[in-house]
């Protein structure tokens, strides 16, 4: 009973019904839509504001917590993608160059998927461990590197492997997050209070307009659903949970309190569609993007900050709590 | 008339907006000594692309001399046709000045 | 003298001399100019918030007290648009097309009167009823359907009357009004609070850079002044007047309070320019959209934000006060 | 030349924002197989438009086969011009694969 | 075929955003009966400009006369060409009841 | 030591660090970049702050208080380009018209430089007078008008001094500037109340998200470091030093406080890179951008914020404290 009513709660937040009006809009064809620019600063915004938050929680954090997180976090992004990588190559019988690309996605981590999580968390008054933002940072890359690393054992390969490297080290998410977990863990609470109104009180509106305009792209995503088949229908929601049980049980072997042990199965357990697409768009050019973005953005994204992350919150305090 | 005017060909892409560094670079190596670049959509026989996320595509024009109009044809039909959203055409100009671009 | 102290406090506000300043700038030939993008983004954020806000009013309001004014706003809509053409049409001798075109506009709301209408009322400590909003959603929609009608009855039309009204039903300014307003009422107060800083406190400040740039398009209006006529430029402030005499005298068998009254006459009195325009232009191509533009954007909205609003609150305050 | 050189029109429309969904959709049905779309203002002999409120003008450029392209004047000609702000242009490019796009 | 099609000339210049206004004064003073303008960037022969900070490149369009042509060609390269980031050139285009551009 | 504590704490504020980052991911050829609507659009909302802010704060100060700092700010507008020029031309032997157009830059002011000049005294407890940002008003135009003059004592000049004159009088960031301070000055504290949450607490985040983009555009104009010469570089940070030496000397004639001082020679010792380079491509199209564009941009203000304000607070403090 209690968990309909958490489900409730997440259903009913500004932010997911934001997501829902963004969906429906798009279906009755509205003109509706955010302009590309305010949709591209929004996301500035976003990432740079988590850092930032992440940082200076880090600055607060002794090493000894924080290192045991942040190992499991980084296994994780190792050991996620092989999984997904088997799954779509042995049950899906998917050829080698869409599975690796699509494990890629699996793998590392959506940064809106992370905040919805959190959000839910503190709303229903289980908030994480501060120190969140900077696991975040930890996932996004080594996935896509191990995804490509295995795609690109077979020879003759069309993308550029270094391209392909460049574009995710420099990609606007990493170095927005990293960056503003250096700057946060630099300036401190102290130095952090300036800035605190912006990049604090607005987040929450802010990413209201942003789910919005996901909305609209995932609806976009939607009419491709049939296109890739219902395989990879299951497995947008199924390896999620997959990827979120695990980490829930490793989880507890670390010090992670029962929020911050779900925050991190909602992040294991998203899928990237800002790091990863590009790029894999650019090492593994054969590899069909209908797959792998109606997969993230079509259905992984909209089940985990729907359902999703109240079951990785339910499955936490019942492992865990 | 003090100017000169050079007939020269311009050629146009459109692609997915990922790929304009890569290509640029290259395009500057077969000899274009310029470029100019707007934002664009489309539609084309390929539907999704990943730079749709990212934003929209690129259109690349470059006034250039019939030489270097055919080495970027041949480039782009061999590097980028089979897996990117890209169309390339070729045009005829008069450009004022001309021989600057050459 | 009371009144003009309220007129002073209108015209001084930074909202009124932001749009004051958006004039001058155009006037003096300046290069400022919001980025399209960022009025794009600014008109997106108004509307949800007023939207949200409104919702969660509403979910605080019984039935019986909002059906009166819903009522009535209803009738207003259906009414003032059949009013204005037939002005048009008998007094302004102007042709079918032209007229319906205009009595559309006049017919429906401009939110930002709307706002500005609000803020005033706010500011000198007469605050309306909290389900305002609800009542701009119920107002935009039907005049435009009205007005249409009334030149669809001519036969051999150009235009698509099937396309507009998806364009007003799908209408950016639908949709987020409405979904805003959904929105808002599901969440209540509490699912509000931590989108509040954003969408509340950040309001009248955004307030301000979109009335800049709304200066600066309507400067761009004025030059077609002379072109429009003064059969125009007098219905534009005259009709205004006549709308809003109208609401306030039918609100007083509504439960609305004086400031209620005084903002519905605000509404009621305003000219669309944002939902209007694309309906109108779309099933009534051959209308002449200097006319309609003019009027709404050149010559009613600057009367309404500074001599308007100030004139519905005393008249309210007088007739049912 | 591995690749193929085909002589197509480049058929270029400039109009109102408000009637690209309209438009696009008729283009197709009138055997465009794709399009490129690219934001844009201007100045022409009518004045004042809605979309100028709506944002700025839209320009559709088709790569298209002679026939496509007369119907697709023919179209806009009859539609649009009455009515809307628009300008319609053809050109000849010669278009890498442009199989594709016949 | 009830509609006209002209055989216009198409003047493309591509330049730094802040000369755009007076450009087009004298555009229109020499005969321009319209444009259509887009946003650009673009690298060319001379590097920076102060436009940079100002936002982006502008790209004109304008379909006018032959003659037209010949004098805004001539303009542009006496006045601007020298000191400014600047590329001009022409081509032939059919225009839909192009008579309206003369 | 106590200094050194203070330029660390300049060092490691948010804003001054997220210039740095901008300034990494240019270097790593990341493809993080602000939108330029953004970017265009944040320009606009820090301009009108400052003026609004100026204004409010100049409608409680006394002509007898202002007066002086006022005449000093003009008085150094007029005489800062002829020194740059007269340095420029025996010094550096550079040609006349480049002599004047850099001279328009450094006679000018940056009002980046004054936002962080100010963020910084409030941060160490330093504020200074309220009325700063009308004296930035007063320094943006007069030096861009004596520089050009000087240029154009010479005939047959190609670059139209009407239209450049226009161009400054009328730029966005003079009716940006004088615009909002009037506004402030009209609504005093009062009537700013309602848009203090969008204008005042929302700032110094704004700001971050800028000084990210400009140190992403500075890092482009570092790699024209070797193209314009050992002599400009030394300029570039000599020359700012200079003016504000003078600054601080000369204001303790006047009524300004310690703070006051040392922010008003930041400000007359930063060079302008949005009013002077658009007035001077068109009044001196001949004069070669890179050279006024990475003196101000590339050199003097990154030594400003990082070096030059808290070196300018301690001679203030030394000078006149
Ligand atoms: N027939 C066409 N005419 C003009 N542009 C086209 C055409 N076909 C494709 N394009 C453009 O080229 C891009 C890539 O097309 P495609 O590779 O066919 O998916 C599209 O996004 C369009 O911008
Ligand atoms: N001579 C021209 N050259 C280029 N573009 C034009 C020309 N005339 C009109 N246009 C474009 O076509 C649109 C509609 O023009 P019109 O229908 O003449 O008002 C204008 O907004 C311009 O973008
Ligand atoms: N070869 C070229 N092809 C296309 N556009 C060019 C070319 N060269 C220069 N441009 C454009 O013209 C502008 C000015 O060039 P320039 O005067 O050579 O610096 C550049 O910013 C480009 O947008
Ligand atoms: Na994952
Ligand atoms: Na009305
Ligand atoms: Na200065």
């Amino acid at each position: 009973m209690e968990n309909l009513d958490v489900l409730a709660a997440n259903l009913l937040s500004p932010v997911i019904l934001a997501f829902v009006l963004g969906v429906i809009a798009a279906l009755v064809r509205s003109d509706l839509k955010l302009p590309p620019a305010l949709y591209n600063g929004l996301s500035i915004y976003l990432l740079l504001a988590i850092g930032l938050k992440g940082g200076v929680e880090l600055s607060k954090t002794p090493v000894s917590v924080f290192i045991g997180p942040a190992l499991l976090t980084l296994f994780l992004g190792l050991i996620t993608p092989v999984i997904a990588y088997n799954i779509l190559r042995r049950l899906g019988r998917m050829d080698r160059v869409n599975s690796a690309a699509i494990a890629a996605h699996y793998g590392s981590v959506s940064a809106v998927t992370f905040i919805v999580a959190i959000t839910f968390g503190t709303m229903t008054g289980r908030a994480p461990e501060g120190f969140m933002p900077a696991l975040v940072a930890i996932l996004e890359v080594p996935a896509i590197v191990v995804a490509l690393m295995i795609a690109f054992m077979r020879d003759g390969r069309a993308g550029s492997w270094k391209d392909a490297l460049h574009e995710v080290l420099s990609g606007r998410s990493v170095i927005l997050l990293v960056g503003g977990l250096v700057i946060g863990a630099l300036v401190g609470p102290e130095g952090f209070e300036p800035v605190e109104p912006f990049f604090y009180s607005g987040f929450q509106g802010a990413l209201v307009l942003f789910l919005l305009e996901m909305g609209i792209v995932a609806a976009g995503r939607l009419r491709d659903l049939k296109e890739v088949g219902f395989f990879l229908v299951a497995f947008g929601i199924l390896v999620p949970i997959l990827h979120g049980v695990l980490t829930i049980w490793l989880a507890q072997f670390t010090s992670l309190s029962v929020p911050g042990a779900a925050v991190l199965a909602a992040m294991v357990s998203s899928a990237s569609y800002i790091a990863a697409p590009a790029a894999v768009r650019i090492a593994l050019p054969e590899a069909n993007p209908t797959f792998y973005l109606t997969g993230a953005l079509g259905i992984t994204f909209p089940f985990n900050v729907t359902l999703g992350i109240p079951l990785y919150y339910a499955m936490a305090e019942w492992l865990i709590g | 008339m003090h100017h000169s005017i050079v007939p020269l060909k311009l050629v146009t892409i459109v692609t997915e907006r990922i790929l304009e560094d890569r290509l640029l670079r290259t395009l500057v190596e077969l000899g274009a000594k310029g470029y100019t670049l707007t934002q664009a959509t489309g539609k084309g026989s390929r539907g999704v692309r990943a730079s749709e996320w990212e934003g929209p595509d690129t259109k690349i024009e470059m006034l250039v001399s019939e030489d270097v109009a055919q080495a970027i044809l041949d480039h782009v039909a061999e590097t980028f046709f089979e897996h990117y959203a890209v169309i390339v055409y070729v045009q005829d100009a008069a450009v004022v000045r001309g021989e600057k671009y050459i």
